[in-house]
């Protein structure tokens, strides 16, 4: 393989590392454990439950073992739902990838769409319309825009479940299940595509606007092209190319859930997961969590940047 | 033989934030068939904007035509919708522009870019479009055509990419060439071939050229009629022989003075003092009154028209004025 | 367009203006042309003139339980209504906004801080220090950011650190986390600038490096740093308001937009009594969606090439 | 020579060229391929070429902002590349570039007075007290007013900011200046106002010049002797004079020929070359302008040619000649 490819990957290991004795440490610092926490445990039970974790060791042995199993393919157990880390993380991400992947479908699609529109028609009213709805996107506060639309459109109005995967109890199948999914996933997919289409439509928008000035777009006028034909060929291909590189950055946010918005609307994710054993502070799953994450993102960073490198005009075809 | 371009009185004005710029202010000019016609004049004179005025590519909503007539074949086309001018674009009126690098799309071959106007003013075929965009390669002296066809423009050099343009532009056989500075980002040796294969495509086809520059050697290479402007406004044009061996506006004189000519040297350049006025604070006057060096009174208060003083030459200054001089 | 507005500006600036203008004034005067940033200011400034001369006015600000007057609806009396304690819901809207801006503006300041510092050091001297700096920023962009508050805010909890300080754990909390990004962009326009002509010129004077550094780079820098502050302090205020909804920023007494809202959590007044969460929310989007605005207003004006 | 101010002897800059997801090193531009000349004091020596002719790159590395690949650099009989980095700074006030673009040399934050001034404080030339007169000074023999002085570089016209870079240059009482193109981003009415500038301040201060150009009327019009270079290489030195009315080199000939004159229907005996300027990362083989060349022969394809004197301190690297 080539050499840059070849330092980048030892990069994006030491990197790693690094990070993850950081995480280690960093949840080894905090007081309590899973077990302290349980006040059904006598001392003597819970002196021999650490015993078996090994949590009486020292924080680097304990690092030592944990990293040896990571390698193994083992992120170690978890203490509160007595389950291996990694059954747990494939049981939940699904749905969190679900989730995920839609409203990503929905940020891109309506950011182009938007985003060229704007950039066509830039200073007029439509555009000053965008740009204020694009700002009133990326200032919306998370968690409160989820419980807004909660008590809007499901406790009020009653257009949509609360929250959840599936209505209680229910034990749908078939098509039956399949279209309750899609009624519980809608809220949350509108908040999450809400919170994500800002700025990308701004990032499309001021790619459009640039592209809109060369010269190259003035040629083809100049040419007699069809203005449609100006846009949509001359125009949107060049605005297109240099988002490629955003797709890496979406793969933490693909795979790694999503905290606020899976709480919020008690999704089974992988986020929610997260959020439910940090009360209990069951550090095998944390850890897992947030080495997960860190891992999506160093390799999202490392394809954005090959694909940019493949997006280099001079590289490129 | 008639007027293939009239341009009457032509007003193209750009709102700025510090207020209105008349980047051309009532220009008229005529490029009668077979004719190359040299708009030449300073960064800022409002020469390119005379010919963007021309293609309808003024950038609004910053930019518009205010007022005039411009008259193509015997079409005003400042009425014309959207749809109309664009098949006269591209198709009667052709235009090259100063940078060939980025004036091709880089991601479209040059092929692609070649045949749409092929297909969309000829009704080519997508097929016949690419044989004949081959052809056309080969005709602005590049060979390796049908590999040139597929490669991006990244992979060609300037004079090459120039070289296209022109060929993208003679592909539907226009009456009218509008080149603005084509060879001024080029080497002067591969701003010779241009400039001969430009020539040469008006010897074969007759037909018309608007040459924009602002260097006096391409202008006495090229014209048959030479235009000079400055400030959004022409101060002389004439016959080029005449123009250059008897200027008469002190602006043109001062201009073909203070070029550096090879095999010419002087010891002192001669040099027009000052600098273009700021386009924003022009009231009436000739605006090149500040540098002149016959400025006198009535310069200063009152704009000069453009008049004929010989048949072929006409210029705009207070000096040629019979009633000013000697009344 | 764009070679018209090059001519253009070749023209403007040749008649000598008789004003002598720096940068700064053009830039003023330009800024106060765009609408929605000038809007956008002046909602800023009402907010900090709401939270922080607001309560002088009110005659609820004694924090006391009022039995009498609990979890009342909004009414003339009290226009936002009460709380489950009979507090005055809009006063503590106020006090609450005094601390999430606060945090906001003082978390910005000091990852804008500690971001100059290291950016600035990084891009300027390169080599070795570069190295360093740079790989650590990396290490914390790798960790994701939330998971890695939420560590934070129980290290202070199981600290037992006091509710009154815990303000001032948040604001670091934030810097820790913000910095990496700010000494990344701080670097990369410090590398850019020293590509520039005039820097180039700079070392064929042969100028000091004090002088290159003080008098050519950082005056350079200052636009972009205004702009980037600007747009972090939504960032910020943003991010308290989530630690805060969770119980893991600045605790109640203390109130925050982000704590207020933790009402939410409880499922009558989620239900029944929006008016004691939804105007912190709508204060806390109102805020950063003015700042938005403001900032990117002066992006547009002070550093026209770094659009999105 | 003792009279030489600058000596550059056999000076290499190959630039890496990397490329691809590998970013590996694919290949060198040779911007700068073995060049060697003196300038005397007091002359101006001119250096023309097309653009990727490397003579840019020859002013950058003189002056140490490039840092070379091969060769030497003397200035007043010092090598400057042999100098510490404290004492190339204390060094150079003595050499000064102008550059090309008037807008992006100048700091747009700081006043025009401060930009001129700075230096002679870093350098220590003039208590702070004097900095002024000498900046009022420098600017008046530049062609500017006193009330420039405070007024910042966007107040500026392109030709008013050029100025302002030479009077920078001058301030310090340079030995040389390498001017960089200076002229050519410039109108024809400016540009003849900074050549005459450039003629004055020589006559005055008896300053020596690089003067770097693509326009060979202007290199004409201001130059003593005169260098061509194609390629990374130099094919040609002979004086003014001699150059224009002696040209032995075919390349020197073609862009002679190949300047437009403002002449109506001069019929000129023209030699149009055909083809591209090939690129510096993969020059033709034996003569570099072999691919352009009427004349080229069998030999030139193979063997490079020599730069040597051909009498009357006229250099030419032909094998016709």
């Amino acid at each position: 393989m080539s050499t840059y490819l070849a330092k980048r990957l030892v990069y994006m290991v030491i990197i790693l590392f690094a990070a993850s004795l950081l995480i280690f440490c960093l949840y080894a610092l905090t007081p309590g454990d899973f077990i302290s926490g349980n006040i059904k445990l006598t001392p003597e039970r819970k002196a021999e439950l650490r015993e078996i974790y090994g949590l009486n060791k020292p924080v680097l042995e304990r690092y030592a073992v944990w990293m040896k199993n990571a390698f193994h393919g083992d992120l170690g157990f978890s203490l509160s739902q007595q389950k291996p880390v990694l059954t747990l993380f494939n049981q939940y991400i699904w749905n969190s990838f679900l989730l995920a992947v839609v409203s990503t479908f929905f940020t891109w699609l309506i950011a182009v769409i938007i985003g060229v529109i704007a950039a066509y028609k830039q200073y007029s009213w439509f555009d000053t319309l965008v740009m204020v709805a694009i700002f009133a996107a990326m200032s919306l506060p998370s968690f409160f825009i989820g419980l807004f639309l909660i008590k809007i459109l499901a406790v009020d109005w009653k257009w949509l479940p609360p929250g959840g995967m599936l209505t209680t109890g229910s034990n749908a199948t078939g098509l039956a299940y399949v279209k309750e999914v899609v009624h519980h996933m809608t809220l949350p997919v509108i908040v999450m595509t809400l919170l994500g289409v800002g700025s990308l439509t701004r990032y499309f928008r001021s790619n459009m606007i640039d592209v809109i000035k060369q010269d190259y777009i003035r040629t083809a006028r100049a040419k007699g092209m069809k203005e449609r034909k100006v846009l949509f060929t001359h125009a949107l291909r060049n605005a297109l190319l240099p988002a490629i590189t955003l797709v890496g950055f979406e793969l933490p946010a693909l795979f790694g859930g999503s905290l606020i918005i899976e709480q919020i609307f008690n999704w089974p994710g992988i986020g929610q997961l997260y959020m439910q054993s940090f009360s209990l502070r069951d550090y095998p799953l944390l850890m897992g969590f947030t080495m997960l994450i860190a891992v999506l993102t160093v390799i999202g960073t490392l394809i954005s940047d090959i694909l940019y490198r493949v997006a280099d005009p001079r590289v490129r075809l | 033989m008639g007027d293939l371009l009239a341009i009457e009185n032509l007003k193209t004005y750009f709102d700025t934030e510090e207020g209105t710029v008349k980047a051309v202010d009532g220009v008229s000019l005529r490029v009668k068939q077979g004719q190359t016609v040299c708009i030449v004049g300073e960064s800022g004179c409002g020469k390119s904007i005379t010919a963007m005025s021309v293609m309808g590519l003024v950038e609004g909503p910053a930019g518009k035509v205010v007022g005039g007539r411009i008259e193509f074949d015997g079409q005003d086309l400042l009425p014309l919708s959207r749809h109309e001018l664009r098949t006269i674009r591209g198709n009667d009126i052709a235009m090259i522009f100063q940078e060939p690098m980025s004036s091709l799309n880089p991601v479209l071959t040059i092929g692609e870019q070649m045949t749409e106007p092929l297909i969309e003013h000829l009704k080519m075929s997508r097929k016949a479009a690419r044989a004949r965009a081959i052809e056309l390669i080969g005709q602005v002296g590049i060979s390796r055509a049908e590999q040139i066809a597929d490669s991006y423009p990244h992979e060609l050099s300037g004079g090459m990419l120039q070289r296209i343009m022109i060929a993208i532009a003679i592909s539907c056989g226009p009456k009218l060439l509008i080149a603005d500075e084509p060879t001024t980002a080029l080497d002067v040796t591969i701003q010779a071939q241009i400039l001969d294969l430009l020539r040469q495509f008006k010897a074969e086809s007759n037909m018309s050229i608007l040459l924009i520059t602002h260097d006096l050697g391409v202008v006495a290479e090229m014209a048959d009629y030479v235009i000079v402007m400055y400030a959004g406004k022409v101060v002389e044009e004439g016959e080029v022989v005449e123009l250059f061996a008897n200027p008469k506006h002190p602006y043109t004189q001062g201009l073909l003075k203070s070029k550096p000519v090879i095999n010419q040297r002087q010891n002192e350049l001669y040099s027009i003092p000052g600098q273009v006025p700021n386009p924003l604070e022009l009231t009436e006057s000739c605006y090149f009154h500040d540098r002149c060096a016959h400025c006198m009174d009535i310069c200063r208060t009152r704009e000069p028209r453009l008049k004929n003083v010989t048949d072929e030459s006409k210029v705009a200054c207070w000096l040629y004025e019979e009633a000013v001089v000697h009344g | 367009m764009s070679s018209m507005n090059a001519e253009l500006s070749v023209n403007k600036q040749a008649s000598p203006v008789p004003v002598k203008s720096s940068l700064w004034k053009l830039s003023v005067r330009r800024l106060l042309k765009n609408k929605l940033a000038i809007s956008g200011l002046i909602v800023v400034v009402f907010m900090f003139a709401l939270c922080f001369i607001g309560p002088l006015f009110s005659p609820y600000t004694d924090n006391k339980i009022h039995m009498a007057m609990m979890n009342k609806a909004p009414s003339l009396k009290h226009w936002l209504g009460t709380d489950a304690l009979g507090r005055d819901v809009l006063t503590r809207l106020m006090q609450a906004g005094r601390i999430s801006l606060t945090v906001g503006l003082a978390s910005m300041l000091l990852s804008l801080f500690i971001g100059l510092l290291l950016g600035a050091i990084a891009g300027y001297y390169r080599g070795i220090v570069d190295q360093v700096i740079m790989r650590v920023a990396d290490l914390l962009l790798t960790i994701p950011g939330l998971p890695l508050l939420f560590i934070f805010g129980a290290l202070l909890s199981e600290w037992k650190v006091p509710t009154d300080y815990r303000m001032y754990m948040v604001m670091l909390m934030l810097s820790m986390i913000n910095w990496p990004g700010l000494a990344r962009m701080v670097r990369g326009q410090m590398l850019s600038l020293r590509e520039r002509e005039f820097m180039q010129a700079a070392v064929v004077l042969g100028l000091r490096d004090r002088r290159k550094l003080f008098n050519h780079l950082l005056p350079n820098l200052v636009p972009l740093l205004i702009v980037i502050a600007t747009l972090n302090i939504g960032g910020a205020i943003l991010s308290e308001s989530v630690l805060s909804f969770f119980g893991l920023g600045v605790m109640p007494p203390t109130a925050t937009w982000g704590n207020m809202i933790d009402a939410a959590n409880n499922m009558i007044d989620f239900q029944e009594r929006p008016w004691l969460w939804v105007p912190p929310g709508l204060s806390i989007f109102a805020t950063v969606i003015a700042i938005n605005l403001f900032g990117d207003g002066l992006r547009d004006v002070l550093d026209p090439k770094q659009k999105r | 020579m003792a009279d030489a101010l600058l000596e550059v002897n056999h000076l290499k800059k190959y630039f890496p060229i990397k490329a691809g997801l590998l970013n590996r090193t694919v290949g060198h531009v040779k911007a700068v391929d073995d060049i060697s000349f003196v300038i005397r004091r007091g002359e101006t020596f001119g250096l023309v070429g097309e653009s990727g002719s490397g003579k840019s790159t020859v002013g950058r590395t003189v002056i140490r902002i490039t840092e070379k690949t091969d060769g030497e650099v003397k200035f007043r009989g010092v090598d400057l590349y042999g100098l510490p980095a404290e004492d190339l700074r204390k060094m150079r006030p003595k050499m000064q570039l102008i550059f090309q673009d008037p807008y992006s040399s100048l700091n747009p934050r700081i006043r025009v007075g401060d930009a001129i001034g700075e230096a002679l404080l870093d350098h220590g030339l003039v208590s702070k007290a004097e900095v002024r007169d000498r900046v009022l000074d420098v600017l008046a023999s530049c062609g500017l007013s006193s009330y420039h002085i405070d007024r910042f570089p966007h107040e500026f016209s392109g030709g008013q900011r050029q100025r302002i870079g030479i009077a920078r240059a001058l301030v310090l009482n340079p030995d040389l200046i390498i001017a960089d193109e200076p002229v050519s981003a410039l109108d024809v009415s400016i540009q003849a106002q900074i050549i005459n500038l450039f003629r004055k301040l020589q006559e005055t201060r008896g300053l020596t010049y690089l003067f770097i150009s693509h326009d060979l009327s202007v290199v004409e019009h201001l130059c003593s002797r005169i260098g061509v270079m194609y390629l990374g290489s130099m094919v040609e030195t002979a004086s003014r004079d001699e150059l224009f009315r002696n040209p032995l080199h075919p390349y020197t000939k073609a862009l002679l020929s190949a300047v437009p004159v403002p002449i109506p229907k001069l019929k000129r005996d023209r030699i149009v070359l055909t083809g591209d300027i090939p690129s510096p990362s993969n020059p033709p083989s034996g003569c570099k302008f072999h691919t352009r060349c009427p004349f080229a022969m069998e030999q030139c394809k193979q063997q490079v040619p020599e730069f040597r004197d051909v009498g009357g301190n006229h250099y030419v690297a032909c094998h016709l000649v």
